[in-house]
Order: structure tokens, then C-alpha cells, then sequence
């Protein structure tokens, strides 16, 4: 594993120079937050603006939501005329950002040939929500790493705080299969070996194994805490319709408030829309205010389209997604029969 | 489907009958409820059925709002595979389906609630006998509590 | 008017007592290690060990789903006022002094709004001083403090081993006359004890520059920081939503056959829907201008219409932004 | 106890009048239920109301009647969304709910005295013809000075409240002007946009209120045409649309900067709207 640092030196050097030579004409990473344990968004366009990127163990946002709006062409005719030409974006991509991207362009809302790839082979980031349950009544007022890639927390008084790494990292790192970004023009740091890849379906499987109502009783506990804000889809790099089926008011598909019927339809049509799409980069349960798992769905629905299609989402931009597929002997045996 | 267009309140108990909403593909199913229709084939009046174009024109959200509006179980028909007027728009809602049932029965509603199947428009017996088998299974269930929307 | 004090370890005594009157609110464990203002049940155990919570207490006076309406075979009738009292015991100052900006919109003006009016009114709260304020907290420089009792019934610190509690409102002392056999009075040594602490709690706060924000913001209605903070955001609701000053909603009727009934649900001015025409125009079309909006509203359009700042610097928009924008960034920016 | 600001006054539909051509555009006549209903519902030209359908929701539209037209409430609704579709395929006798009078009315007080110049355009002529009648009222004639109207739209077919305008053109207390970009081979009057119409007739700016509602784009080179003429902009009077809910200035959506359409507006004169965001 390279040193946060160093690969940090590194990034800002690669900006500088990728925004120098005006091989991009934006560059998108990540810089400290006001709050300590993130980091936020940050939008370069001035080679010499590159010192304020950051390369640490909070940098957990997931840049590739804000790509497609950037390509987007107008949807008037007359604007599209007058529009300015499309940029070249360079952007900082972990493993799972850079499924995210490869599953956008498979999905053609990415061009690859305005994109300059950095992508930084990733130890895992820490879920802030995590560690600030871990310090308790406490607050971190300002964090790092050590060498050994534990997370140093200072608190009020003064005091540091060592929280164990492995101890704060989020769920959906501890199960990444795929940390080193794939397809990047320019890789950072030394390649990271995979996560415990059988995480999800262990869990899976658990849930599984309970009778239909505990299922039901389990779906509802967790989903009911949903207060509707959207934050879930909003943070998805792969929620990127235009118009969402859900926000549709002619016919209005799912009631607006938190009654558990339209809370259940929301989540239900999110994760069936995300089947054989979802990059498992975390996004939605990190964005969610409530801190509540919404993978939960998704995560069973893409371990089916692994059993019954073999495909995974985000590996090889050359694919089809399942779900714009078919073979004549697809299984049906769910099929009813008179 | 204009939304005043909803299956109406669940009745009491005792007097219940389970609402089925069939989604039935206008080219085979529907020609083959036609034929049920025509052939004076008994079958059980609880079902209401819509014609959608094809099979894959259904997003399961349609499904799961059924099920709120206070269908009991929801089916949907289309041509057999090879068949589809569309060539493949079958093929693709098999795919869909499947997941979709498998993401229900996760969750804990009972996968006998959505139902598939394909009915040809010669197949108006079949039509019949599927609709009788669903509605038996729904009636099994009963009534379908998890996701209705209570006024 | 003179302090009462009440020894912590009756905590649940004085709640119980609460519980006989009206429905209680306390700070209480989730079962996730979370607290959360809980309607007491009796069972709950309640604490006093937290720094706020997650969901401001606004659901309580405007539910994130109310029934404006109900219809029946296609006439719209009145639905019953929700019925009693409500006490909200344990809500911080901040959440406390966004009531009275919810009163503005709702109350104040003509007309006023019959179920906000009845809800608010049945509600008797019973502020706790923040003894330990958050490092996205900014309430000091938004007119409010650690131990301000603005909005509150009544004013409760906790002491080392008391609750100090005094009565804000003549509701307040009418409260505290009816429990005036749980309670004693004050010492000064006590009354001072609680002074201090609110002003250790104020001193590590940073202050964020405020005042004369409206005409500020007005210089910088076509600033390009709009655009540059924008970019950031993901159009999500959760700022709005966990905001305890936010009240913007929508309409929605749900019918089945003629029956059902007509709902409010919390809205947001960031989702692009919010403000679009049915022919397609929109007049806030970008994050730009539906960023600016929000901040414009709370800091602007609000002093403009009421004098008053629709934020009390809760900093829950802050620490729960999905991009980690922060507002005290942006009004630094502009200078207001 | 003060009603329920968001319990609509039960009516019914009277009658439908298609106004154009194209047929989106339909005129609904409605009758309250209760006679104390349309006692209260008291309103003046330029406001609107919120009318209701039962799992349709409420929109906002602006008044076309005239107070001074007694049991005559009308509402010339574009099907455009949801809730106008529903609208106009409803049938006489069905039931919708009214809720208001709503907004600020154009400002009567102001205008008495004064002459008045009306520009219209297209489907945006409903509260003009509210005006119209509420000035041509025997009981109110006598407050106004001269009234010139200017009323353009893209075809003859086009053009709305067409006994009305036959009507009004034949009386000597208003000039009324209409105007089509493309006529057909009966049409002997104007051709060409409002402003070429209002160039030819060079109306004096003097002790005059121009009162304009129209398209985006007609208001846009109407302003132009109105300054050159000398108009100034605490004379010129517009009216806004918004997207809007609750209708009574809390559900927070049809603000431009610190004003709400709902309840400071609709009606705004062109100086309070440049004081204002262009967000509209």
C-alpha cells in the first residue's frame, strides 16, 4: 500500500500538469472539508489551484454523479447550437468510482475520449457516521492517518484518538472486490488487493434463510426510519435520468410522504431500477441523513444477476448490461403453469 | 391508467374475494382472454384485466402499484418466447421478472402475488386455467396487507 | 422570576408526572444507540447525555404528512384537529427559536393555518441548554446561544447534579406552579453555576458573520458563487428536510373512486419539480438558482418579510450534506 | 371561527364553452352550491382562485368574470397538464371545488380617473375580459377615462371571447383593437404583433395605465414599445403566473425574491417587478 500521502503529492502534480498543458479543462477531486472525517468536491479549472487537492482516508464521495450532467447535451435545439463544446474532464476515481464511470459509458452517457482517468488504487474509506459512533459523545475536531493507516482523531480537549481502520471503514469497502480502478489512463499508488468479496452474500443468504413475515417485519423496521429526502438517488453516479419515474406526477407512480406503502414502492423501484447497474461504490447509504443501509436491496439483486446471468456491473465497457439482454433459454422455470 | 381508475376498497372479511389485476400483452394474451371469452370458457370474475402493447412495456413499478392500490396479486401474460410481435420485448420482461420476484420474496412478500406466464391468442383453455390457478393461490394468501395504502 | 430546581435522579418522576397530562416528548435511546426525542411510553429510559438530535423537532408542530382534507363521494370535507397536549422536553435552543419562525409563516399573517395553530398550540416546550455545542454549530451568531430560552415554555440547564428550570412563558410558569411539589427553589450559587456553563458552552463556537446579510445577499444575487458552490450539490433533500426552519410543502390528493384525502408533504426547493410550470418553464432551472434560493430565503427574503433569520445555525444541514457543502462557507463568501 | 383556508367552496359546473379553434381552450362556467359561499366569495378583476377536482389536486386560475356579472363565475382554462385534462373532459353538473378569491386585484383605486390602455395576448386574456366588463358596467363607467384594448393572437381561431369582443366593438366607450399573425380570408382587421398594432396607434402615455398580460415573448417587446411611447414603469401593470400550492402564502413555492405571487401578487406594476429577481 503506497503512503496517502505520497500518492496526494502525486495527484496534485498530475492536475497541475494535466490542467497546465490544458489536457483538461476541468479537473474534479476532492479537498477538505469544513468538518473533519470528509472531504468535499472540489471543481479545478487553474493548474495552480491543485495544492487544495486531497488525497487521505475520507475521501469516500463518489465524483462520477457529477460527470454525466457535464456532457449533457441541451435539450432545446436552439441552445444546443450556441452551447459551448463539450470539456475535457480529468477526475480522481477509486475502484468502485471507477466502475461507476465504466458502467456510464457502457450506458453511453459518458464520452470516453473527453475523459482523462486518474485513478487511485484505494485501502478503503472511512464511513464518518462510523467513527463518529465509535467516539461517542464525543467529537473528532480534526482527524488524519497514522503510518499504519489507522485514523487519528483529536477531541475537544485536546485528546487524540486512535481508531482501529478495519474498525471505520465503511460496510461497503470491507466488501470491495475490486479496489484498484480498471480501466484509468493513469493509475496512482500500488495496486490494493480485494475485499472479502462473500460479505454480501453471507448476509444475504441470512436474511434469506428467515421466514417471509421476519423478512417483511426486518424490510420495514430498517425502511421506516425514511423521511422521503432522495438523498439515496441523488448520490447515485447511476440515477441519471432526466425525468425520474418516481418525481412523475402524470400519473403519479408513489405517494410524496413517508406512509410505509409509498416509502416500500420508492425503495422497491430504486433497487429493481439499480439491478445489474450498481457499481456497489456505497453512495446511497453514505448520502442517506438517516444512516440507514439502503444497499440492502440492490446487494441481493446484483448477487442474482451474477447467479442467473453471470455478469457483474462496472467490469468491461464492452458489455451488455443484462437487463438490455436476453437468451432464448433464460431460466423461467418462475413461470405459473396452468 | 388515469389514477382515478383504482381497484376499489377491500371488502370485509367475510365477504372477500381476492382482486387479481392482469396485465395482458395486446398482440397474444389479451387475444387469448378474447378466445376464453369468445369459447365461453369459465373462468373466476376476479380479474381485471389491462391491455399493455407488450410484456416488456411493463415497468414493475406498475405492479407494485397495483398491489398499494389493493390488487390481492397482480399477473401478466405475454406471447411465448419466439413469438413476441416485437420480436424480443418478452425475452427482455423475462429477465425483469424474474428479478422482480426474487426482490418481493426478499423482502418478504409472497412471490405467489405476482405471477407470469404466457398465453398465446389460441390459447384461450390456457388463459382460463391460469387465471383459475392464481386466483386459488391469492385466495390461499388472503388478502394482501403488506403493501396496500390505507386511506 | 425565580429559578426551580429539581435533583436529576427525579428525572423520571417529573416526566411521569408530564405523562398524566399530556403526551410527552423526551430524549431517549433508539435501540441503535441513536437518541432521538421519543414519545415516552412509560418504558423508555431518558437521558440527558446527547448533543442533538438528528431530526429537528419540527414534525411535531408540521408532520412530514398531515391531512388537509378528507373526500367522500367527490366532497371535500374538514378532518378532526389532531386532539391534546403535547409536552417536547429536551429540545435544544436552536430547534426551540426555529418554532417561532415556523410561527411567523403559519401564525402570523392572514390566514393562518387551523393545523399548524392547533398542533403548536398544544405544545408546551421545554428548551434544554446545550451544555456542549457542536463544532457545525453556529446558533450564537445567528441571534441565539446555548442557553437562549427563545421559543421555550420553559428553560432547563443541567447541572451537575440539579436540573435548573425556569419558566419563559406565562404557559411556563403555569406548568411549573403544577409541579411545584417536585420542584424547590434555586440557590444563587446554583443560577450561577448555570450561567457559567452556558458561557463556557458559547466560547469555542466560531462566529460566522450575519448581520446585514439581506442587503449582502442582495449585492450578491448575480455573484458566480452560485454557480461555483451549485456545482456541488446533488439535489438531494436532506438540508431541507433535517432543517428545523424549512416548512416549504406540496399538495397531493390521494383518491381511490371519489374517497380518499388531500395531504401535505414536505418539499424542497432544490428538487427541480418544486418550481415547474406545467408547460415546461421553469423559472428556477439549474442547481444555481435553486441554491441560491435556499440561502437566499433563510437569509434574505426572510429578513426582508419578517426580520427575522430563517436559520438558527443547527449546523445539521452541514454535517449531513452527502457533499459536505456548508453554508457558513458561502455566507463568508459573499461577506454577509 | 375563520373558514378553513384550505376547504374549497363546493360548486358545480354550469357549463363549458369551447374558445378556440384548437379546442384546448374551454371557458367553465360554475355555480357555488351554497348561496352563502358565493356571498363570501367576494373578488375583484386580476385576482384568481384555486379551482378543485378530488384526486386531481387544485390549480390556480385567474378570474374571467366580473364581479358586475352576478351569478356568472368563469374560468377560461389551456389544457396543458394533468389537472386541465381532467378539467376538460368533465361534464356539466360534475362537481369542483373553488377555493379563494386569491391575490392582489388590479389596482382599481389607481386606475379611477385615469384613461386605460389593455394589451392582451393569446390565452392570457382572461382577467382583461374580467376588467372589460367591470369597466363597462353602467354602475362603474363613469370612474374611467377613455379605454383603448389591444388584442392579439396567432390566428382568428385563436383569439378568445369572441361575442364579447363583437359586442364591445360596437360600442363608442372603447376602442378595441384586435390583431392576428396570420388572418384567414375573412379577416378584415388588424395583421401583424400587438406592438406594430400599438406603434400605428400611438397611444398617449398621458395620465394613462397600461394594464398587460400576454406570452413571455409579447411582453417582453410590449415593455419596449410601451417605453418608447412614454409610458413610465409605475404606469405599465403586469400579471404573473407561478406554479403554486397552497395558494395562501406558506407552501413556499411561487416566491420571487422576498414577494409571493399567491398573495402579493399575481398583479405587479413593471417598477415593483424590476426591484425583484428574474425568476418568473
Amino acid at each position: 500500500m503506497t503512503a496517502s500521502h505520497e500518492i496526494e503529492t502525486r495527484l496534485r502534480e498530475t492536475a497541475e500538469r494535466l490542467l497546465g498543458e490544458k489536457k483538461v479543462d476541468l479537473f474534479l477531486g476532492h479537498e477538505k472539508a469544513s468538518l473533519p472525517l470528509r472531504t468535499t468536491p472540489l471543481f479545478l479549472t487553474v493548474a495552480a489551484d491543485a495544492a487544495r487537492l486531497a488525497w487521505n482516508p475520507f475521501c469516500s464521495p463518489n465524483l462520477a454523479v457529477y460527470l454525466p450532467r457535464l456532457f449533457r447535451a441541451p435539450a432545446d435545439a436552439r441552445e444546443a447550437k450556441t452551447a459551448p463544446p463539450r470539456p475535457t474532464v480529468g477526475v480522481v476515481l477509486k475502484g468502485c468510482d471507477a466502475r461507476s464511470v465504466v458502467a456510464l459509458i457502457q450506458e453511453h452517457q459518458l464520452p470516453r475520449d473527453k475523459l482523462v482517468l486518474v485513478g487511485i488504487a484505494c485501502p478503503g474509506m472511512v464511513d464518518a457516521r462510523k467513527a463518529e459512533r465509535v467516539l461517542g459523545l464525543h467529537e473528532a475536531l480534526g482527524a488524519g492517518e497514522d503510518a499504519h493507516g489507522n485514523i487519528r482523531a483529536v477531541v475537544e480537549d485536546g485528546t487524540e484518538v486512535t481508531l482501529r481502520r478495519e474498525q471505520v471503514l465503511a460496510d461497503v469497502c470491507l466488501e470491495c472486490r475490486a479496489p484498484t480502478p480498471s480501466i484509468c489512463d493513469i493509475v496512482l499508488g500500488a495496486a490494493v488487493e480485494p475485499r472479502e468479496a462473500h460479505v454480501a452474500r453471507r448476509q444475504a443468504e441470512e436474511l434469506e434463510s428467515r421466514p417471509a413475515d421476519a423478512r417483511w417485519a426486518h424490510f420495514q423496521q430498517m425502511m421506516s426510519k425514511c423521511i422521503r429526502c432522495n438523498a439515496c438517488r441523488q448520490a447515485c453516479p447511476m440515477c441519471y435520468c432526466k425525468d425520474c419515474l418516481l418525481d412523475q406526477t402524470r400519473p403519479r407512480w408513489v405517494g410524496a410522504g413517508t406512509d410505509f406503502s409509498d416509502v416500500a414502492i420508492y425503495h422497491l423501484a430504486r433497487a429493481f431500477h439499480m439491478a445489474g447497474r450498481c457499481t456497489a461504490c456505497g453512495a446511497c447509504a453514505r448520502a442517506c441523513p438517516m444512516g440507514l443501509d439502503v444497499r440492502l436491496l440492490v446487494r441481493k439483486l446484483n448477487l442474482e444477476v451474477e447467479d442467473l446471468y453471470g455478469y457483474r456491473p462496472g467490469e468491461a465497457v464492452d458489455a451488455t448490461p443484462p437487463l438490455s439482454a436476453f437468451a432464448m433459454d433464460d431460466p423461467q422455470e418462475f413461470l405459473t403453469e396452468p | 391508467m388515469s389514477q382515478t381508475q383504482i381497484v376499489p376498497e377491500a371488502a370485509a372479511p367475510r365477504t372477500w374475494e381476492p382482486k387479481v389485476v392482469a396485465f395482458l400483452c395486446n398482440w397474444c394474451s389479451y387475444a387469448g382472454a378474447d378466445l376464453a371469452g369468445v369459447s365461453r370458457i369459465q373462468y373466476p370474475p376476479n380479474i381485471r384485466i389491462i391491455r399493455v402493447p407488450c410484456s416488456g412495456r411493463i415497468n414493475p413499478v406498475f405492479l407494485l402499484r397495483a398491489l398499494q392500490s389493493g390488487a390481492d396479486a397482480v399477473l401478466v401474460s405475454g406471447c411465448h418466447p419466439g413469438d413476441c410481435h416485437y420480436i424480443s420485448g418478452n425475452l427482455a420482461a423475462r429477465r425483469k421478472f424474474t428479478l422482480f420476484r426474487d426482490l418481493l420474496k426478499y423482502v418478504g412478500i409472497e412471490p405467489e402475488r405476482v405471477q407470469f406466464t404466457w398465453v398465446s391468442a389460441s390459447e384461450g383453455g390456457r388463459f382460463a386455467s391460469v387465471v383459475e390457478k392464481v386466483v386459488e393461490q391469492a385466495r390461499k394468501l388472503g388478502p394482501n396487507t403488506k403493501l396496500v395504502k390505507r386511506a | 422570576m425565580t429559578e426551580k430546581r429539581i435533583p436529576q435522579t427525579d428525572l423520571d418522576r417529573l416526566l411521569a408526572r408530564l405523562r398524566q397530562r399530556a403526551a410527552v416528548y423526551a430524549p431517549a435511546e433508539d435501540g441503535t444507540g441513536e437518541v432521538v426525542l421519543a414519545a415516552l411510553s412509560g418504558k423508555e429510559s431518558v437521558t440527558l447525555e446527547y448533543r442533538n438530535f438528528r431530526l429537528s423537532p419540527k414534525a411535531l408542530v408540521l408532520p412530514q404528512n398531515q391531512t388537509l382534507l378528507c373526500f367522500k363521494d367527490g366532497q371535500a370535507e374538514e378532518p378532526r384537529l389532531p386532539e391534546g397536549e403535547t409536552i417536547l422536553f429536551g429540545v435544544r435552543p436552536c430547534d426551540a427559536r426555529a418554532l417561532l419562525a415556523l410561527d411567523q409563516v403559519f401564525l402570523n399573517g392572514n390566514p393562518h393555518d387551523p393545523y399548524y395553530a392547533r398542533l403548536r398550540s398544544g405544545a408546551t416546550v421545554i428548551t434544554l441548554a446545550c451544555a456542549r455545542p457542536m463544532s457545525s454549530c453556529f446558533c450564537t451568531s445567528v441571534g441565539g446561544g446555548p442557553g437562549d430560552g427563545t421559543g421555550a415554555d420553559v428553560l432547563a440547564v443541567a447541572l451537575a447534579e440539579d436540573l435548573l428550570l425556569r419558566a419563559e412563558t406565562s404557559k411556563g410558569e403555569a406548568l411549573l406552579a403544577s409541579l411545584a411539589d417536585l420542584l424547590s427553589d434555586a440557590t444563587p450559587a446554583a443560577v450561577k453555576e448555570a450561567q457559567e456553563q452556558v458561557r463556557a458552552a458559547e466560547d469555542p463556537m466560531t462566529p460566522v458573520k450575519v448581520d446585514g446579510s439581506a442587503e449582502r445577499l442582495r449585492q450578491a444575487y448575480d455573484s458566480p458563487l452560485w454557480e461555483a458552490a451549485s456545482r456541488k450539490c446533488l439535489g438531494c433533500g436532506t438540508c431541507s428536510f433535517l432543517c428545523p426552519t424549512c416548512h416549504c410543502f406540496d399538495i397531493t390528493d390521494e383518491v381511490r373512486g371519489g374517497a380518499g384525502r388531500r395531504v401535505r408533504t414536505w418539499d424542497c426547493c432544490a428538487y427541480p419539480l418544486f418550481t415547474l410550470h406545467a408547460s415546461g418553464h421553469n423559472p428556477r432551472p439549474t442547481p444555481k438558482e435553486r441554491w441560491r434560493q435556499r440561502i437566499m430565503h433563510k437569509f434574505r427574503y426572510a429578513v426582508e418579510n419578517f426580520d427575522r433569520l430563517f436559520c438558527v445555525g443547527c449546523g445539521r444541514c452541514i454535517r449531513h450534506c452527502p457533499a459536505s457543502l456548508d453554508l457558513r462557507t458561502v455566507l463568508k463568501e459573499v461577506g454577509a | 371561527m375563520a373558514r378553513n383556508p384550505y376547504l374549497p367552496y363546493p360548486a358545480r359546473l354550469e357549463e363549458t364553452i369551447v374558445e378556440n379553434d384548437a379546442k384546448d381552450i374551454k371557458t367553465f362556467r360554475l355555480a357555488f352550491d351554497d348561496p352563502a359561499g358565493a356571498a363570501e366569495f367576494q373578488y375583484l378583476p386580476g385576482q384568481f382562485a384555486e379551482l378543485s377536482l378530488p384526486g386531481m389536486g387544485e390549480a390556480p386560475f385567474g378570474i374571467a368574470s366580473s364581479p358586475t356579472e352576478t351569478g356568472r363565475l368563469l374560468f377560461s382554462v389551456k389544457r396543458t397538464g394533468l389537472f386541465t385534462a381532467e378539467l376538460h373532459s368533465i361534464e356539466p353538473g360534475a362537481r369542483i371545488g373553488v377555493r379563494g378569491p386569491m391575490g392582489k386585484p388590479f389596482p382599481w383605486d389607481r386606475v379611477a380617473g385615469k384613461d386605460l390602455l389593455i394589451i392582451g395576448g393569446g390565452f392570457a386574456f382572461t382577467t382583461l375580459r374580467s376588467a372589460i366588463v367591470y369597466i363597462l358596467d353602467p354602475a362603474n363607467r363613469s370612474r374611467f377615462g377613455s379605454v383603448l384594448a389591444v388584442y392579439g393572437a396567432r390566428t382568428p381561431g385563436e383569439l378568445m371571447y369572441r361575442a364579447d369582443l363583437a359586442a364591445w366593438q360596437k360600442r363608442d366607450d372603447i376602442g378595441v383593437h384586435l390583431t392576428v399573425d396570420k388572418p384567414d380570408q375573412n379577416w378584415t382587421q388588424h395583421v401583424g404583433v400587438v406592438t406594430a398594432v400599438l406603434e400605428t396607434l400611438t397611444p398617449s402615455a398621458r395620465n394613462t395605465l397600461a394594464i398587460v398580460c400576454g406570452p413571455p415573448i409579447m411582453i417582453k417587446f410590449t415593455l419596449l414599445t410601451l417605453s418608447k411611447l412614454g409610458f413610465s414603469d409605475d404606469a405599465i401593470i403586469l400579471s404573473l403566473e407561478m406554479r403554486m400550492k397552497c395558494g395562501i402564502g406558506k407552501c413556499g413555492r411561487c416566491n420571487i425574491g422576498s414577494k409571493f405571487v399567491c398573495t402579493d401578487g399575481p398583479v405587479f406594476t413593471r417598477e415593483e417587478l424590476k426591484t425583484l429577481p428574474v425568476e418568473y
